[in-house]
């Protein structure tokens, strides 16, 4: 199986319109090539799920800044002021959602779960609109799974069978939205031969992965 | 000492030997430095580390390790990185002994709003409505008032992070214990009086005969 | 050639290209065995690996890899472990390619029963219920009678496995495709009448003009 | 923190009556020290909750063997006919649970979650006297919690700090009952100096484990 993709390529496989999981906390763990390379090719109107949009000229804070993001979905878009200024001016439909809730409801549609019944958010605003579930005396807030277009994913190493392992906390949402985009694109800092990454050590089986992207002139940060 | 400090000399003493311990960005950060000797803590960040420490010096950053501010960090020996799922597991499942939050506002219920001011500050939740609602014991860090005004509310009027009572209040003040039956008055600052704490809460305040100063960790 | 063997050499036909697929215990793991040369497969057991292979030779046991029968495997270059979540979020949310499974009985309606038989027979049903639920093609790999009794039936009179209908039906007389319209013959296998298979079913089939032998992959 | 204990006292902090969790698939990754010794000590009653009961003389079954076992929870009980004897004889009190939902159950019990809201099993012998969920049209069936007074947990290694890592297919339930066990009980192949186990390699974080086996004359199978 041929999965090398070079970066523009991978890039133009998303429409304008798309929506797109994307990794990372604070720019930690984001797929920072697909990243550049969708704002140089002036994608407009995509939905994001992210944990946040880090700040300005980082990590998804660049799509931001280049007005790329029509709807969001994040836990805290509070260190970057153009995404509230964005937010407040109407100009980015924004959902935000509890941490440990985003991460479930991306982990609940890669993993055919119809869900998640939990006590975060309960009597808060977040519940609004929310069905609760009554189970043995104990109230649940039912979050629904959410999915995506494409998941774009950073690694640490990929090797030659897309297996992918993720470093320190650059890990944080990748592996769930690596279960969780129709089609999933990864980048990695090294790509390694079979081997290297022992069974044990990886987070993301190959077999999630449609496309890793060329270790190409596109390479770095 | 300044309030900051204050805060979290007292809250290090909270924190239980062996216990596992998330700390919100900001104040709540502070209370890791001030441990009491021999204190065996375990620091987690909710973007996926157990073993959170101080980055030892400028120029060992890593670009893959950060705290949920995106500050740079180190990590101790015997550390553990996990995904953000488990993270939450960790959080909402119970296994977290203590989280120490800043706050906007605590009410005589004992709830909290921490997470935004409508119409003019929308930063969105993060980890706390999880960390709120999930940890064993949750304490909130912050200053008795802000810009004059109270803090500490008959009733939270900003939205609440949860509807669960959080379990201790340490401001530059005084502590707190939100109880079933209202805020009861703890600790007083060093040097602050029972009707100065009274005066700068909007709260009516259960009054125990003894209120004595806090002990302070470091 | 036996019955198990025709049925595995049909079915190795049917794996795509660069495809993640689970072989059931039993007949169902034959199919490996008989793979097209360059056909790229990685094969998932759902205790915890992709990339199964057998064991390359006696003595070289790991006790810490097993099949889901609990017999030692190898593992390819490039395989990965994983936990029981994991496993099972690969096949209950839509990323295993192909099961193949085993069965007791298939019906018109190609649901499938395949994990009791009542007050005889109480295995349990392991990962079959999943698999079945979640798998984006199932294939039942079965003998077409057992002790002369049909196992292609009407209505399944064992408890069903799922109530998703199966992609497709491989047994020692024929392919069976289920569709909304029903039971289709889609092959005979070599040197069997339609006349045979319609004999040995106690189901409704489909049969259309053109009904030909397999073709057998290895 | 001082968390080895010797195998005769961990297994005495069980008590006849208790539930437990534990790990393994067909005695791969089973806590074989410990069941050895609640065997040995005569345990009675207890519940258990795990993937299999392996066969006669392996794993589990040696708990089943010895009549130590009045409630199961498994998924496949069928290579061990000793637990289908007992079971048909009335013995035995077993519930078979679908093996994915059975490990998103603990995995939701550890992780604070209402419960598991799944397509596996709807329309089958499963579902019965369980509630099921509408949402936007598709049918889920809802799974409640396993959690337990007890996991008893095997690892490959543990550190200084009880972070453990696990090998290939032993990993199984083990990761997800570490969370879901009120006390957690682990034995480990060996124990090495923090450090050995990378932090990207642990799989169960040390402050999971409340007791980790010494490595003294019961080590072994």
């Amino acid at each position: 199986m041929h999965k090398m993709i070079a970066l523009e390529d991978a890039a133009a496989l998303i429409p304008d319109g798309a929506s797109l999981l994307i990794g990372g906390f604070m720019g930690i763990g984001s797929p920072h090539r697909l990243i550049g390379e969708l704002v140089r090719q002036g994608r407009r109107n995509l939905t994001v799920i992210a944990n946040d949009t880090a700040r300005p000229g980082v990590g998804i804070g660049r799509l931001i800044d280049a007005r790329a993001v029509a709807r969001l979905v994040a836990s805290h878009i509070g260190t970057n002021p153009v995404t509230q200024q964005q937010v407040i001016a109407g100009e980015l439909a924004a959902e935000l959602c509890p941490q440990g809730t985003l991460a479930e409801r991306i982990r609940a549609a890669g993993s055919g779960l119809g869900g998640v019944l939990t006590p975060t958010g309960l009597g808060t605003l977040v519940a609004a609109g929310k069905r609760t579930l009554d189970i043995d005396g104990t109230t649940w807030l039912l979050d629904l799974p959410i999915a995506a277009d494409f998941a774009l994913i950073a690694a640490h190493r990929a090797d030659y069978r897309c297996n992918l392992d993720y470093a320190m906390t650059a890990r944080n949402f990748n592996p769930m939205m690596a279960m969780a985009g129709r089609t999933v694109i990864a980048e990695a800092a090294e790509i390694v031969p079979v081997g290297v990454i022992p069974p044990d050590a990886v987070a993301t089986p190959g077999a999630l992965v449609d496309h890793l992207l060329r270790r190409d002139a596109g390479h770095g940060r | 000492m300044d309030a900051k400090e204050l805060i979290a000399r007292r809250i290090a003493r909270e924190l239980p030997d062996g216990g596992l311990v998330n700390l919100g960005i900001g104040l709540p950060t502070l209370v890791s430095q001030y441990l009491p000797p021999g204190l065996d803590i375990s620091f987690q960040t909710e973007n996926g580390l157990i073993g959170v420490e101080p980055l030892p010096e400028e120029g060992a950053e890593d670009e893959y390790l950060s705290d949920a501010g995106g500050r740079f960090i180190g990590a101790v020996p015997g550390a553990a990185s996990f995904d953000s799922c488990f993270s939450f597991a960790l959080i909402r499942g119970g296994h977290l002994d203590v989280t120490v939050l800043g706050g906007l506002q605590v009410d005589e219920q004992g709830q909290l709003a921490n997470w935004m001011i409508p119409g003019r500050m929308i930063p969105g939740m993060g980890g706390a409505m999880d960390l709120v609602t999930g940890a064993r014991r949750v304490i909130v860090a912050m200053t008795h008032t802000a810009r004059g005004e109270p803090k500490i509310l008959r009733r939270c009027t900003l939205p609440l992070t949860s509807v669960r009572r959080v379990d201790l209040v340490v401001t530059d003040l005084a502590v707190l214990a939100p109880t079933a039956r209202g805020l009861e008055l703890r600790e007083r600052a060093p040097g602050v009086s029972v009707e100065a704490i009274v005066a700068a809460s909007a709260a009516r305040l259960i009054l125990p005969a003894d209120i004595p100063e806090m002990r302070l960790a470091g």
